[in-house]
């Protein structure tokens, strides 16, 4: 059967458009599962390796291919060719839209990452090394690095001992961040002692996120009553 | 009933050839012989071949045949060197116990099935029956990566705009507050690190594990001497271990712990009831 | 909006069938997009956090999903509805065609795997020791952290008995792997040809959705009063 389809043999059996939508279905099937992108000589090997593969010619699956590429113009997906072949991507447009998908929740800071920082504001100037002897543990570099790039603490001298290790202090960033004017404004360890009215107290900064939806929110828990129950018997 | 004559039956299929006989003179590669008696997921699949190959009714089982031929296959195991598992020889045991209470004369009320000393074995049986049948049910059930895959499209690369994590000014403080408590009780414990030698502790752990009997791994522990008490007690068990002075034993993937001392060899018990097998046969 | 569009507010915009047909290919890319599948609420959130987010209700997203899944009709892919949510799929028939797109073998697993697993799922929560009494042999270690390591189990309480022994219960993504939505989905059990005096009764857990085993096997408890004199009987 090969490649090209000779128009002088009639023998050889032409492939229909019907055989080239089949085609596209299938085509479109293998580059969903598949992993990586499929040039077209994968394709054509794939294709062949089906139980009852009709034969199959390149051209056939440019065909395919044509075809799967029209279909998708009104689809949230695209074929897209790269340098190692096919694949179906996202539309940039679509992308966009899923923005939600991919959205992390923010991760936690970590004890270590806590306690750190409460050194420094509370004891600063301060050295690792000092934050060590209190903490009874290593001071991981990443914890310091991420107070450093998030311009909450800064390198404010350096103590006048042997290596001469880095003193560190918290910066305006850190005081903006927890609506504080001054330092003194950091609650004592005395203030812990009753929790509620250290909350009223402290204007906790609120997360703020422009980006929440409240009338859609609404609009969602408007219809709640009747999709509750759907729901219930849904999931 | 059929009466099983047990030189129609093969005990195994070798090759395509059935096998009637243990192999004395005939020369079976071992290995085929092998791959077929370790196809079994134990003494309740291999009893459950034996009676559907025969045909013969699960609540109306001839013991003395079934034993008869059990016991063969366990031998032609253990001639094999095959790793034979102790719940083969256990059953086996079981078996001949069923044999010999068959052949007491019965209670007066014959059809009450509960004394039949069979009605054990046959629940056992039955019940492994069951979910030997829902695994092969679970196995054909269409599955992914197998009958089907999972699809996906590529997302294009997006700026992605990393959150950072939310701290509060009330986190800080109570960090503060925690870190202060235990810098206090590190001084406490700069007091008394003498006496939380490892050497001591090892001399503790011994005296209170012996050969006999075991003690749990956790119970070794003090909590109340905190988190360095803890760990020289860890360091000492380490030691203890490496110095083949303990023991450490764990029956199974999550079960406790048992720590014991190291003395002479374990009593054999398999060898009892492989002995008790073989008697009655 | 949907559901119960009120007669009186003619200002309720009404989702006509050309928005669900829109909303149909945003849940298509976004159920491409995911690498795990997504359930209603997910997907509801990922909608509401479309930039120029129109409302939209579970319902919408359900006329969407049934717009997708009367799509896939022609196609080598499928929408399915799991435990976990909604995912596509090749179809059955069209993973047999596509034998040459994977070198690699599915893995296998052994009979001891699957009957281990088997007692897992339909008698769960179970013991290691309760599985070992049914199987008549020690069940290995490995299997039991491939399972867990898979996260088709998990442990769902300890046996209050001496060792406190693990509970195993079977997860959603194992539900997911076998293409189920529910326990109730599994295959029945064979029935037992009773003697008399055999009777072996199998309390199957029901699925309570969303909330975990536990409170389940308190609420199992809860229960024995009414369960009793069948389960006494039975184990």
């Amino acid at each position: 059967m090969s490649d090209e389809p000779t128009d002088a043999k009639n023998e050889v059996v032409e492939a229909t458009s019907q055989d080239h939508a089949q085609l596209a279905i299938f085509v479109e099937a293998a580059l969903l599962a598949a992993a990586e992108p499929l040039s077209i000589d994968q394709l054509l090997k794939v294709a062949l390796a089906r139980p009852q593969a009709a034969p199959v010619t390149k051209s056939d699956l440019r065909e395919a291919l044509k075809i799967i590429t029209d279909d998708c113009e009104h689809r949230g997906v695209e074929l897209l060719e790269v340098a190692s072949g096919f694949r179906f991507q996202v539309t940039q447009d679509m992308a966009r839209q899923l923005v939600g998908l991919f959205e992390e929740r923010p991760p936690r800071y970590s004890r270590a990452f806590f306690e750190t920082l409460a050194l420094i504001a509370y004891r600063q100037p301060i050295t690792r090394g000092e934050i060590e002897d209190v903490r009874g543990v290593a001071v991981s570099s990443n914890i310091v690095r991420s107070m450093l790039e998030r311009e909450w603490i800064r390198v404010v001298g350096h103590r006048d001992v042997p290596g001469k290790p880095a003193m560190f202090g918290t910066t305006k960033a850190f005081l903006d961040y927890f609506n504080l004017k001054t330092l003194d404004d950091l609650p004592s360890l005395a203030e812990l002692t009753d929790m509620e009215s250290l909350r009223i107290q402290l204007d906790l900064p609120q997360v703020e996120d422009g980006s929440s939806n409240p009338p859609a929110i609404a609009g969602g828990s408007d219809d709640s009553m009747s999709d509750d129950s759907d729901s219930d018997a849904a999931s | 009933m059929t009466s099983p004559a047990q030189s129609e039956m093969p005990f195994a299929i070798v090759e395509g050839e059935p096998v009637t006989q243990l192999p004395q003179d005939l020369y079976i590669p071992p290995h085929a012989l092998k791959v077929f008696l370790e196809a079994f997921e134990g003494p309740l699949d291999l009893l459950l071949y034996l009676i559907r190959r025969q045909n013969l009714d699960i609540l109306d089982i001839p013991i003395a045949d079934i034993t008869l031929q059990y016991v063969q296959y366990i031998e032609v195991m253990q001639e094999l060197q095959l790793e034979l598992a102790g719940e083969y020889l256990l059953m086996a045991a079981m078996l001949a116990e069923i044999k010999s209470r068959m052949l007491l004369p019965r209670p007066v009320s014959e059809d009450d099935d509960e004394t039949d000393p069979r009605a054990e074995l046959v629940r056992r049986l039955q019940e492994y029956e069951r979910y030997k049948k829902a695994a092969e049910d679970l196995d054909e059930l269409p599955r992914q990566e197998r009958d089907t895959f999972d699809v996906d499209a590529h997302m294009p690369e997006q700026r992605t705009v990393t959150r950072l994590p939310d701290v509060t000014l009330q986190e800080l403080l109570v960090a503060f507050k925690d870190v202060m408590a235990r810098a206090q009780m590190f001084a406490n414990f700069h007091l008394q690190r003498e006496p939380l030698s490892v050497r001591q502790r090892m001399g503790d752990i011994l005296t209170r594990v012996n050969a006999d009997s075991f003690a749990e791994f956790s119970e070794l522990f003090d909590p109340q001497e905190g988190r360095m008490g803890v760990a020289v007690t860890f360091i000492a068990i380490l030691e203890l271990l490496k110095e083949q002075l303990i023991e450490v034993v764990q029956s199974g993937g999550f079960a406790p712990i048992h720590v014991r001392g190291v003395s002479g060899d374990d009593a054999d018990a398999e060898q009892t009831i492989s002995e008790i097998a073989l008697e009655d046969d």
